[in-house]
Formats: C-alpha cells, sequence, structure tokens
C-alpha cells in the first residue's frame, strides 16, 4: 500500500517529498488506492468469470453443490461484514474529526468483526473438510467418496446422498448413478468456492493486518483532521473486500435455494 | 475529496440499514420460485447494495469526476471479459451445420 | 515434387487457392505500405537531411490527412476482414454427404479410422474430388490437424469432436503436422495425407484388413457393454429407442431441445446426467473410462447407421413424445434427405467410393 | 552551472543522482526512480542476455532437420524459457520499467513518482518472481511453451511449472504496481503549466501502456493461480479429465497477453515519437493523434483477444467479432506511422544512432504489423496460425519493434542516464547490423510459415532446411547487433565524451535539467508555458537551472 506519506520533510511531518501539499498528497494516495482496487477487480473478475461459465456447464451440480453449504452461515457472514464496513466507514469519520478514542474503537470493532468473519469462514471450512468436500484428491480427505474419502456415513454430507435424500429436500426418484455423477461435478462447484472465499479470505487477512496496523497509530493520535489518509485507504480497502462477499453470497450460496430449501 | 463534507453517522446508519434489508431480502427471496429470475433478482440487490458502499461507505459520491471514472472503468472492463468470453460460449451450439 | 527454395506449399484442395489468393492480395498490401513508408523515409531523409543552412518547415499536422490515412487503412482492412470470414464460414461449414473420417489424436500420434473399419495409424488415405469430412478428438492434450497443402488446421480437444473439411483436388503424399505443442515429441506427431485417385482409393480400402465396416465394430461394442439391456428397440425399454436418433433434435426434461450430434452421443455416454431425455429417468451409468475414444467413435458411427429404413423414425421411438409438432416438418425433411442420399449412393457406388453408408462395405475390386 | 552551446565544452555536474551517495545499501534500498531504473536497467539486461543465449542454441539447433545438437524436450525448454524470459522479464519491463521509470516523472515535472516505495517494491517483487523463474530454470526447466496451454500444462508435464508460473506471478504484480504509480504520477504530479495537451508522448504512450498493466496482469495472475492450484491440486478447472474446459484456460491468458503485446509495442511507439522529432528538428506531425492513437490501442486491444484461439474450437460468431476487432486495433497503429513518417518531411534529419533504430522500428513494425493482418484474416489464419509465420509475425514487432525502439532510447538517453556520450561510429555500426542480422533471420520465417512449417518444432522435414539455415546465419549477425552496444556502453562509462545537459538539442523536461539529474530531478520545479515539441520556436534552446 501507498505508505510514503511517512517521510519526513519540511512541511506537514507526514507529507512525502515528491509532493508539493498534503492536498496533493491525500489526493493522489487516494487515487492511486482506486487504481490499485481496479486491478482487485479484475483479479475476482476472472474468476468470476471462470465461474459464470461453469455455472452455465454444470448448472444441476452447482445446485447440489450450492445446497450442500450453509447458507445460514453464510447469510451471518454477511451481516457480519456489512456490520464491519459501517464501523469501518464510522472510524474513517472518526480520524478526519480527530476524536482519538473512538476511532481506536471503531477500529478494533472492525477488526473484531472481521476476525468474526474469517472464525465463520474456518468453521465452513472445516464442515466441508468433515464431509469430504475438499476438491482435488491432494489435501486431506479429497472429494466426497471418490477421492479416497472412505466416509459412508450419510449424516457426513454425502452429496450424492442427500441429491435424493427427502430430509435434505432431495428427490428419491433420482437414481443412485445419476446422484453420483451428478455429486462428482461438484466437484468444479467446490473448486470455485473455495479458490473465491479463499481468495476473499485471503484479503481479509491482509485487511487486519493493514487494521491492526493502523489502529497502533491512531492509538497514538497520529491521525485527525490534517492528516487520516491511511485510514481513508485502509476504509477503502476494507469495503472493497465488503463488495466482493456481497456478490460471492448469492452467486456460492443461493443457487437455486427453492428447490431444496435451507 | 478534501474540499468536500464527508457524510455523517447519521448518513452511514441508514446505509447500514438498506443494507441489511437488502442481504434479507436476497435471504428470503432465494426461496421464493421465480424460475430464471431468481439469480437476476439475487443479483440486482447484490449490485445496489454495491454501490451504496461504493457511494456512501467509499465516499465516492463526494470524490471527483476522476475517481468516479475510474470505478466505471474497472466495471466496464469487467463486463467486456465476462460478456466477450460469454460470447464464444453461449454461440457455440449455433454452430454451422 | 520440392524445388530449391520453395516459396509457396503445393496447392491440392478446392480450399487452397482461395487461400492463396488472399495472402497474395496481403502481400500486395503489404509490400506496397512498407515500401511507401520506406521510401518516404528514405527520400526524406536525404532531401532534408541536416545541413547548417536548412531550417526545419514547423507543420503542426492536418486534420485532412489525419482522416485520409485513417479512412484508407480502414476501408482496406475491411476488404480483408470480409474476405478472410468469407473463407472461414467455407471452412467451418460441414459439406452435405461427405466422406466421414474419425480421427483421434493422443501423445503422440495420429489415428483415423474409415467408414469401412479400415485403420490407420500417422497416415490418411483420401480420394481426390470428393468432400472429406474428419471428426476428430484427443485421447489427452490439445493437438491440432494441420495438413499444409490442404490449407486446413483445426484443433483438436479433449472430451469434445471437432472437425475439418477438405476437398483434395491432386494425389501425392503430404506432410500432416500436429501444430499444437504437445508434449515432448510434439514435433514427431507427424504423418502423410496420401491422395488417390477415387479408383485408387477404393482399391485401397478393399485390400485393408478391416475386421468390419466401423458401424459393425460399434455394434459389437454396443453388445459387449451391454447397451442392449435397456437400448432395445422394443418399446418398454428402460432407455429411449436410439433408432432415428442421430440428427435429430432430442427434448431434454428440463424442456431444452438439443441436436442428437456426435458431442451428444458421446456426452450420453460420457455423462448420461449432463442431458436427460424427457420421459427417462436417468439411471444410465456412466462409462467414462470404460469405453474408448475408438470405441464410442464405432459405437456413434453404429447408432447413426440405426437410422430405420424401415419406417417412420418417430413412430418407432419408444418414447412419450420427446418431439413437439412444431419440430415434426423440420425432421421429416432431415429424414426425406438421408433417404436420398442412400438412393443416390446406391445408384452409383462405383462412382463414390465407400463412404458414408458402409453398411454394405464392397469396394470395387481392381 | 553549464551553459549547453556548441562551443563551450560541457562538464560533469558535481551533484548528481549516481554520485549522491555510494554504497550498496545507498542502492538497494533507494526510492529515488532514477536509481530504481538503473537497477531495472541491470536485471533485464540480465534476462534479455540469457534468453538471447537461448534463442542462439534455438538456431544452432534447427540447422539440421533432425533435431541432431539437443533432445526433444531440452528443445522444448529452450523455447519455453526463452519466451518467458523475453516476454515477462526483459520486454514487459524493458522500456517501461528503465526508460520510463527514469524519465517519467522528469517529463511531467516532478520530483519523483507518486509512490517512490511502491517503486521500489516492485523492483523487488521483479527479482523475487526472477528468482522463481531462475530457480524453475536451474532445477530442470520448464517445457509448456510461453502460453501454458492446459491441459499439458496442468496435467501433464513432469517439469516445474508451479515455479515458473509463481516467477511470473510475481513478475506480473511488479508491472501493475509501476502502472498504477506512472497513472498515478501523470493524473496527480504535473508541474505547472503541464497541462494533458503538452505532455511528451511517450507519457502518453506509457500511460496508456500502464492502462493495460493494471487492467489485464491481474487476470493473467488469477489464471495462473487456477493453473497453479489445478496443477497441485488436481482440481478440474482447465482439465477436461476432471470436468474443465481447456479453451477457458485460452480466453482467460490471451485476455491479458493479447492487450501485452500492447505493454510490448506501445512505450517503444513512445520512444520513437521523441526520437523521430528530434532528429527531424520539427514539430511532432499531428500531436494529439498520436496521443489519442496510444489510448484508443489500449482500449480496443482489450477487445480482439480471441483471434489467438480462431482454429482452437471457438464459436464461429465469435470468431467473426473478434477478426472484426482485430483490424479496429490496427486502424490507430497505421496513424502513428503515417505521422512519424509525415514528421520527417520538410524537417532538418541527422541520421545519428538513435534515428537509425526509430526508422528501423518504423519500418520494421509496418512489416510486423501488416503481417498481424494475415493473422486476423480468419481464413488465412487456419493456415498460418502456430507457424514460423506468427514467428515472423511476433519478433518484427517485439525484436524489430520493442527491442529496436529500446535500443534506440536507450542510445537516445543514455547521455541522461550516464552523462557521457556512447561512441557514435560503433553505434552506428550496431545499429545497421542488428537491421541486417534481424531481417536475414526473421523474414525466412515468414516463407517457412507460409509452406507450413509449424513452431515449437524439434525436428522438421528437410525440405525446409536451406530456410532455417539462412535464419540461423542471420541470428548470429544479429547477436553481433546486441554484443556490441553491450561493449562500447561499459567503454563509455569511462571513456565517453561528457554529454552536457542537452546533448541533441531537444526539448522536453529532461533535457533541461542536468545530465545526469540531481537527486530531485531539478533544482527548482519548472513551470511549463511552451507547447511540446516547440523546435524551431528558439531552435537553439536556452538550458536553464
Ligand atoms: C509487440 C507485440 C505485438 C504487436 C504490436 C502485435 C500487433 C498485432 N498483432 Fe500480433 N502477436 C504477437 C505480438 C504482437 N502483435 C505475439 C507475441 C503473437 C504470438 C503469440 C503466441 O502465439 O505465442 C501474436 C500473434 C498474433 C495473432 C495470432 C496468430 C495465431 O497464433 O494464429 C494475430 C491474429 O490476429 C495477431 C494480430 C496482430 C494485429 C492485427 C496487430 C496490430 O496491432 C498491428 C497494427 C499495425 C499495422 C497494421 C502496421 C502499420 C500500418 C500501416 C503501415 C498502414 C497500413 C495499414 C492498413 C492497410 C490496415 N498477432
Ligand atoms: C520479447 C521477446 C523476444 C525476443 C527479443 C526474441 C529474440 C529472438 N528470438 Fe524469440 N521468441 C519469443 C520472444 C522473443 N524472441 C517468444 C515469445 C517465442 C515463443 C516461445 C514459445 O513458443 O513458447 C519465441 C520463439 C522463438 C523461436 C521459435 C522456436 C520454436 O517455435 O521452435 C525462434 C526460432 O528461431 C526464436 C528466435 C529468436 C532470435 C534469434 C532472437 C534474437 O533476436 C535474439 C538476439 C539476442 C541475442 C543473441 C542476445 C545477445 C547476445 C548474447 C547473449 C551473446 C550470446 C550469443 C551467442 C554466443 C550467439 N524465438
Ligand atoms: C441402465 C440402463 C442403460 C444402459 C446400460 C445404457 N443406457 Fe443409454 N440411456 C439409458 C436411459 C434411461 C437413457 C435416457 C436418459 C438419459 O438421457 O440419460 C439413455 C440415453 C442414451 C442416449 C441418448 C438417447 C436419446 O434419445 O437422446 C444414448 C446415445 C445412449 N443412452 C447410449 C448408450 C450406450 C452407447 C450404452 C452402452 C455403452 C448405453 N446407452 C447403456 C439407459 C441405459
Ligand atoms: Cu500433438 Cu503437437
Ligand atoms: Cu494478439
Amino acid at each position: 500500500m501507498s505508505t510514503s506519506q511517512t517521510t519526513t520533510t519540511e512541511h506537514h511531518p507526514a507529507l512525502a517529498h515528491q509532493f508539493d501539499s498534503m492536498e496533493q498528497q491525500q489526493d493522489a494516495s487516494t487515487f492511486g488506492m482506486w487504481v490499485f482496487l481496479l486491478t482487485e477487480i479484475m483479479m475476482f473478475g476472472g474468476l468470476f468469470t471462470a465461474y459464470l461459465i461453469y455455472r452455465l456447464k454444470y448448472y444441476p451440480a452447482f445446485v447440489a453443490g450450492s445446497t450442500s453449504i450453509s447458507v445460514g452461515w453464510g447469510f451471518a457472514n454477511t451481516l457480519v461484514l456489512i456490520g464491519s464496513s459501517f464501523t469501518m466507514a464510522m472510524a474513517v469519520w472518526a480520524a478526519q474529526k480527530g476524536y482519538r478514542k473512538s476511532q481506536v474503537w471503531l477500529l478494533l470493532a472492525t477488526m473484531v468483526l472481521g476476525a468474526a468473519f474469517l472464525g465463520v469462514k474456518a468453521k465452513e471450512y472445516y464442515d466441508k473438510w468433515d464431509e469430504c468436500h475438499i476438491p482435488g484428491h491432494v489435501i486431506g480427505k479429497g472429494f466426497n467418496t471418490w477421492g479416497g474419502c472412505s466416509v459412508t456415513n450419510k449424516s457426513l454430507g454425502n452429496i450424492a446422498e442427500e441429491i435424493r435424500d427427502p430430509k435434505h429436500h432431495g428427490n428419491p426418484n433420482i437414481p443412485e448413478g445419476a446422484a453420483e455423477q451428478t455429486a462428482r461435478q461438484t466437484e468444479i462447484f467446490f473448486s470455485f468456492y473455495f479458490a473465491m472465499t479463499g481468495l476473499h479470505a485471503f484479503h481479509m487477512v491482509i485487511g487486519l493486518g493493514l487494521l491492526t496496523w493502523l489502529l497502533l497509530r491512531a492509538r497514538g493520535g497520529e491521525f485527525g483532521p490534517s492528516y487520516y489518509t491511511p485510514v481513508e485507504l485502509g476504509g477503502l480497502y476494507w469495503h472493497f473486500v465488503d463488495i466482493v462477499w456481497i456478490f460471492l453470497f448469492p452467486l456460492l450460496y443461493l443457487i437455486s435455494r427453492h428447490q431444496h430449501g435451507v | 475529496m478534501s474540499e468536500n463534507s464527508h457524510p455523517t453517522p447519521g448518513l452511514y446508519v441508514l446505509i447500514l440499514l438498506a443494507l441489511v434489508i437488502g442481504t434479507c431480502l436476497t435471504w428470503g427471496i432465494a426461496f421464493v420460485d421465480l424460475g430464471i429470475w431468481n439469480p437476476v433478482v439475487a443479483l440486482t440487490i447484490a449490485v445496489i447494495k454495491a454501490v451504496l458502499v461504493i457511494l456512501f461507505f467509499m465516499h465516492v459520491h463526494y470524490s471527483n469526476k476522476l475517481t468516479k471514472l475510474t470505478i466505471s472503468a474497472g466495471f466496464f472492463w469487467l463486463m467486456i471479459m465476462i460478456t466477450m468470453s460469454l460470447s464464444d460460449y453461449l454461440t457455440r451450439s449455433f454452430m454451422l451445420r | 515434387m520440392q524445388s530449391n527454395i520453395p516459396i509457396f506449399p503445393e496447392q491440392a484442395s478446392s480450399m487452397a487457392a482461395q487461400v492463396d489468393s488472399l495472402y497474395l492480395f496481403l502481400v500486395l498490401i503489404t509490400t506496397f505500405f512498407s515500401l511507401l513508408i520506406a521510401i518516404l523515409i528514405l527520400i526524406f531523409a536525404i532531401k532534408y537531411r541536416r545541413t547548417p543552412e536548412r531550417q526545419a518547415e514547423q507543420i503542426h499536422g492536418s486534420t485532412l490527412l489525419e482522416i485520409i490515412w485513417t479512412v484508407i487503412p480502414l476501408g482496406i482492412s475491411m476488404v480483408i476482414f470480409v474476405w478472410g470470414a468469407v473463407i472461414y464460414y467455407h471452412m467451418e461449414r460441414a459439406p452435405s454427404n461427405p466422406l466421414e473420417i474419425y480421427g483421434v489424436g493422443k501423445q503422440w500420434m495420429w489415428k483415423f479410422q474409415h467408414p469401412n473399419g479400415q485403420r490407420e495409424i500417422n497416415t490418411l488415405h483420401v480420394p481426390t474430388g470428393r468432400d472429406v469430412k474428419v471428426t476428430m478428438i484427443s485421447q489427452d492434450v490439445i493437438h491440432s490437424f494441420f495438413v499444409p497443402a490442404f490449407r486446413v488446421k483445426q484443433d483438436v480437444l479433449p472430451n469434445r469432436y471437432v472437425f475439418t473439411w477438405f476437398r483434395a483436388t491432386v494425389p501425392g503424399t503430404y506432410h500432416l503436422f500436429c501444430s499444437q505443442y504437445c508434449g515432448t515429441k510434439h514435433s514427431g506427431m507427424v504423418g502423410d495425407v496420401i491422395v488417390m485417385t477415387p479408383d485408387d482409393y477404393s482399391t485401397w480400402l478393399a485390400s485393408g484388413k478391416a475386421e468390419g465396416s466401423l458401424a459393425s465394430l460399434g455394434e459389437k461394442a454396443f453388445q459387449q457393454y451391454g447397451c442392449t439391456t435397456c437400448h432395445r428397440p422394443d418399446s418398454g425399454a428402460r432407455g429411449p429407442n436410439l433408432q432415428g436418433l442421430f440428427g435429430r433434435p432430442v427434448r431434454l426434461v428440463d424442456n431444452r431441445v438439443v441436436l442428437a450430434d456426435d458431442n451428444y452421443i458421446r456426452e450420453s455416454i460420457l455423462e448420461p446426467n449432463a442431458k436427460v431425455v424427457s420421459g427417462f429417468q436417468s439411471i444410465m451409468p456412466t462409462f467414462r473410462g470404460v469405453v474408448s475414444e475408438d470405441e464410442i467413435i464405432a459405437i456413434t458411427e453404429y447408432i447413426k447407421h440405426l437410422a430405420p429404413q424401415e419406417a417412420n423414425p418417430l413412430n418407432n421411438r419408444s418414447t412419450p413424445t420427446q418431439i413437439r409438432d412444431s419440430e415434426v416438418p423440420n425432421i421429416q425433411q432431415q429424414n426425406m434427405q438421408q433417404e436420398k442420399q442412400q438412393q443416390e449412393n446406391k445408384q452409383q457406388p462405383q462412382k463414390t467410393p465407400q463412404g458414408t453408408r458402409p453398411a454394405n462395405p464392397s469396394g470395387k475390386k481392381p | 552551472m553549464s551553459t549547453a552551446t556548441a562551443i563551450v565544452k560541457p562538464v560533469m555536474p558535481e551533484r548528481h543522482y549516481l554520485n549522491d551517495n555510494y554504497g550498496i545499501r545507498s542502492w538497494l534500498l533507494t526510492k529515488d526512480h532514477k536509481r530504481i531504473a538503473i537497477l531495472y536497467l541491470f536485471s533485464i539486461s540480465f534476462f534479455f542476455l540469457l534468453g538471447g543465449i537461448f534463442a542462439a542454441l534455438i538456431r544452432l539447433h534447427l540447422l539440421t532437420p533432425n533435431g541432431e545438437l539437443f533432445q526433444a524436450d531440452t528443445y522444448n525448454k529452450l523455447f519455453t524459457m526463452h519466451g518467458v524470459n523475453m516476454v515477462f522479464f526483459f520486454l514487459i519491463p524493458s522500456v517501461p520499467a528503465v526508460l520510463g521509470n527514469f524519465l517519467m516523472p522528469i517529463m511531467v515535472g516532478a520530483k519523483d513518482l507518486a509512490f517512490p516505495k511502491v517503486n521500489l517494491l516492485s523492483w523487488y517483487i521483479y527479482m523475487v518472481g526472477a528468482t522463481f523463474s531462475l530457480i524453475a530454470m536451474v532445477s530442470g526447466g520448464v517445457d509448456t511453451g510461453w502460453t501454458f496451454y492446459a491441459p499439458l500444462s496442468s496435467g501433464y508435464l513432469r517439469t516445474h511449472v508451479i515455479a515458473m508460473a509463481v516467477g511470473i506471478l510475481f513478475a506480473g504484480f511488479s508491472s501493475i504496481f509501476t502502472g498504477l504509480n506512472f497513472i498515478v504520477t501523470v493524473h496527480r504530479m504535473r508541474a505547472p503549466g503541464m497541462t494533458w495537451g503538452r505532455l511528451p508522448l511517450f507519457v502518453w504512450a506509457n500511460y496508456a501502456a500502464s492502462l493495460i498493466m493494471i487492467l489485464g496482469t491481474p487476470v493473467l495472475a488469477i489464471t495462473l493461480i487456477l493453473l497453479a492450484l489445478e496443477r497441485g491440486f488436481h482440481i478440474g478447472i482447465f482439465d477436461p479429465k476432471l470436468g474443465g474446459d481447456p479453451v477457458l484456460f485460452q480466453h482467460m491468458f490471451w485476455f491479458y497477453s493479447h492487450p501485452a503485446v500492447y505493454i510490448m509495442i506501445l512505450p517503444g511507439m513512445g520512444v520513437v515519437s521523441e526520437i523521430v522529432t528530434c532528429f527531424s528538428r520539427k514539430r511532432v506531425f499531428g500531436y494529439s493523434f498520436i496521443a489519442f492513437s496510444s489510448i484508443a490501442i489500449a482500449v480496443f486491444g482489450f477487445v480482439v483477444w480471441a483471434h489467438h484461439m480462431f482454429v482452437a474450437g471457438i464459436s464461429v460468431y465469435s470468431a467473426l467479432v473478434f477478426s472484426l476487432l482485430s483490424y479496429a486495433v490496427a486502424i490507430p497503429s497505421a496513424v502513428k506511422v503515417f505521422n512519424w513518417t509525415a514528421t520527417m518531411y520538410k524537417g532538418s534529419v541527422k541520421m545519428d544512432t538513435p534515428m537509425l533504430y526509430a526508422v528501423a522500428f518504423i519500418g520494421l513494425f509496418t512489416i510486423g504489423g501488416l503481417t498481424g493482418l494475415f493473422l486476423a484474416a480468419l481464413g488465412l489464419d487456419v493456415h498460418v496460425h502456430d507457424t514460423y509465420f506468427v514467428i515472423a509475425h511476433f519478433h518484427y514487432v517485439m525484436v524489430g519493434g520493442m527491442v529496436t525502439a529500446y535500443m534506440g532510447g536507450l542510445h537516445f538517453w543514455w547521455p541522461k542516464l550516464t552523462g557521457r556520450m556512447y561512441p557514435e561510429a560503433p553505434a552506428k555500426l550496431a545499429a545497421i547490423v542488428t537491421f541486417i542480422g534481424f531481417n536475414l533471420t526473421f523474414f525466412p520465417q515468414f516463407i517457412l510459415g507460409y509452406l507450413g512449417m509449424p513452431r515449437r518444432y524439434w525436428a522438421y522435414p528437410p525440405e525446409f532446411q536451406v530456410l532455417n539455415v539462412l535464419s540461423t546465419a542471420g541470428a548470429s549477425i544479429l547477436s553481433v547487433g546486441f554484443i556490441l552496444p553491450l561493449l562500447y556502453f561499459l567503454y563509455s562509462l569511462k571513456y565517453g565524451e561528457v554529454a552536457g545537459d542537452n546533448p541533441w538539442q531537444a526539448t522536453g523536461l529532461e533535457w533541461e535539467t542536468s545530465s545526469p539529474p540531481p537527486t530531485h530531478n531539478f533544482h527548482q520545479i519548472p513551470v511549463v508555458t511552451k507547447e511540446p515539441y516547440a523546435y524551431g520556436e528558439d531552435a537553439e534552446v536556452p538550458v536553464v537551472h
């Protein structure tokens, strides 16, 4: 991130030598952050494009895969992340106004919510691990019952079973072979699920790192009306990560939910 | 940027409310069978939520033209990538025979 | 066959001349513009070379000139585009009533199967004067079927049939290259395309030791893998009757209508659940990893030949209505065409060597 | 303070960015864009030499048709590593990261780039990427081809594909950061009076290239990540065996890599615009058209990618659209070529080394670009796709175009970089040798390609040998043309004439500061009052500090 503003010069202690004024510096930094977010849009965009193409190609499998992840957790996490975006926006506001205490608390709240999000994500990942829904057959238990995961227990999220199980809003008339095949194709869904949420979570982790650093500086009282660019930039980044999730949630969790219920 | 005032906490709360409502709406509607419109509705709500975040949480509403242009360019390019890739996949079945 | 330093590859297909004329046109354009620029630069460099006396004359630009040199290249390039597009369209459109040959690419060889069951590796015999359609698939990575003398090239993809076609004109032996990098022996994945007169070709076909026509091989596989248990021609079988299936629209459970082509049949065998026929349960197991690409090709050929000579295929299908009325005329038309072609084939078996309908593989004896 | 007139012998400034500070730390932790440019200069030169050696081995091997020098696997590794090195580690950073880094802030009248730390970071990221790729090469090499097509790369090859992909990923991020820095600098750091209409064309060109860097490179990143994931964990994204789609890989790869070819030419075009005006002592013809054509190329460049896939099994309709758009991108290039030529008209033309390279660029780029039209023509591309015709096409634009422009720019700004002139006579010789060697190397490949010789062939039918021998002969001449500059540039560091601030009597802010410039570029931030390329208005530009 653009941290150049910490260099010391004659004017404001935070004014870097290559800038003429704090204004120019703030302008340039914010713009730089936006340009960086542009690259992020394209990076996630590549994944979204690929995702859309496979969703068209393997729609039933994507439905089955989507049904097997917990919409409840996904929903809760969306709210958590939106909340954290709110506290982040408030933190920027507080920094700009120079409210030192509330800055710190708001940043802390953002971090707590961010951590909560990652916690839920970890729980969801763990469930998938437990249910043998890790795509590929290199890490751990492999995928469903085909990657070497010897789970035959129905309660363990065997997608082929779920597709036919009325308890999971499945259709028992679907023959076993067919269900198995669809289940196998959900591996692609899970590849995308993990790639997309994984990349997203990776951004969250980086975001938490940034927030920690901001928190320390905010406690030191560095930010006020004349200089709050770092908080502003951190905010932009955090909100962006939030936006990605706003799209990930319906795309991954809500494919044809009405067919299968909660 | 800085020449304009940023939004107030009151506005932020409003936005938060809108976002929460949007999320609940997405969640609720997902269980209603709308045929092919399900994903469309879900994504429309998502776009609205994203726009709210961008405009207010990210202060774009209060920023200069350049920032607005930058963001539009980003989504425009994303659309190029998605539509032109899909143009191949969606027209393949009309292969000449 | 080659002169010392050849400039052009041989023209051995009906397409070659078309491609070459576009090429020559472009060579002309390129020469013209390159020379134009080079000569202008040379003239300016000499005529306006720096001397102590001469001062540069400051000219800022000219909108008229800018427009001219935007519009002229635009015009020229539109000509090139349309020309290229027309040729491409021609190349991508399957010919009617071609001689159908199947190809399988794998690291690092080409396998071809003729309709009468003749197989060859890294060589491909084709007759002159007949449209030949090569339908191909790869067993592993992407390869590319490239015959420079014919000016045809087509990437051969795993998991999907692609085709290319040509009409050879000059008998001879031509290079067949794999032009998509496919690993260590990419450059060894080469072969010969041997173009023969129709007579020689049918001689060659007959001389081969084919174990029976491709379709009959397919029939064997069809029985061997137990397809018959479900796909029996009588009504009441568990699976749809496959007679008359090929080339027709099929209605799926989700109400989509798809065309039953090679890719569809292959998918039905390997991925039966991807497209489930309306009125049926998806009980068909996958045969992925069980049947080989070659066998799938044979089975497909067999299914093609189930095109019923006997009766109207619509009645023959043991299925609930997969086809809506609106689609019927279309199908009847197709059937009529098919029948006509068959008759043509029967009428002139000497002229056209055994091709599309090798149910009676009896090449002309020399 | 010195005044650069013909009579007074110029002297080196006492303090400049090179002697401001000594010691390894002052280089490795520098935030000065000029020093970072020099760091880049060394790193990419290394990769150019490495790539050049691979090229020499390729050509040597192709002397005989039966593949006698190397094993097939070795040959496959050679062209892969040649392509990867040359594209990702040399050509993409060449003009932007060396000349651009050095000149962009000076040209817009700024003390540095907007984010000097990010700039240094980008060099370090580049070095990390370079290290990964070197590890991949040293530990056995990679044989995927620079295009990494799946499923070959993801499921079939047993070489260090992931290490190489990670290397390229890092190189990509380094170019993202460079592009980001340029964009912000151009928008936010211009000196007073430096309006958009007064920006040097070099800045416009690099700005356009930066747009591609930031919008395209992330897609390459995610593509390589998916490829590495598929390779590492056997998940099915591109491999049809696992349900994936190999054509999708090509879409994603070319979504970046086609625009990337414009990263590899636009900055070169910028260099040529500067040189042609300077050595014609004349205002550039059609300033705004050249400037906007750069942007047009960058934008249109994003919508033509599938012209690399005409025979890959894409939809016919899609192919038509992509072919049509490919012609749209050719038009702005045509506009540029004509404007450069017109700039020479009624000028006062001097054929010094940079100008020799510049006119060589115009000629070779024209041939290279026009042969691009062959490839964009659907029916014709079917025949020439993946043959040596494509190889010839892109070497004409990349070597004949960009490398030539880079060499020209290096000569043009060498006095600014080092304060000393290179020796003119050997430099001219090198330029001419390069031109001859280049054409001899790559022109025969057009014919080879049309004859049907496929690319990436370790062995080929004997009837192609004559043309291949010609090509190899040319390559040996070409390599002399590239080794010469290496020698006399080094020589000039010590023995070269002191250049003075403005040895070419050129316009532009970079010539108004001393050579080499002081650490903060200007002793005083300049105020721009003149139009760009105001040659002739006050022909002998007085030098102000
Ligand atoms: C610097 C790099 C560079 C540049 C600038 C270009 C420029 C162009 N390229 Fe090229 N290209 C590559 C690098 C580049 N290319 C590479 C590396 C590959 C191969 C990759 C691989 O497979 O490994 C490739 C491959 C490639 C292909 C795919 C070939 C194949 O694999 O089958 C195509 C197809 O359309 C193509 C087209 C073009 C076009 C239309 C332009 C245009 O932008 C050219 C525009 C320029 C002009 C037109 C000349 C100037 C104009 C005039 C003098 C006026 C007259 C003009 C008219 C009449 C229109 N290129
Ligand atoms: C930026 C780009 C760039 C540059 C500068 C070059 C430069 C050269 N390239 Fe390269 N080339 C590519 C990009 C580039 N290439 C790409 C992308 C491919 C495709 C790869 C693939 O298929 O995946 C390719 C492929 C390619 C092939 C095709 C291989 C094949 O398909 O089988 C050939 C064959 O002739 C070739 C030759 C050359 C030559 C002779 C040079 C010369 O211009 C190089 C001259 C430079 C030097 C020689 C270095 C200076 C001298 C020394 C270091 C001294 C040592 C030399 C000697 C002892 C002789 N290149
Ligand atoms: C267990 C029974 C069963 C077996 C064994 C079986 N199939 Fe099927 N097949 C079906 C059913 C049921 C359908 C219709 C549902 C569907 O499309 O999946 C079908 C559909 C098809 C279709 C698409 C038919 C259409 O009308 O569109 C083809 C082609 C096909 N099968 C070929 C084969 C081949 C070849 C084999 C042997 C290698 C085979 N089947 C083995 C049950 C079977
Ligand atoms: Cu098969 Cu190359
Ligand atoms: Cu391209």
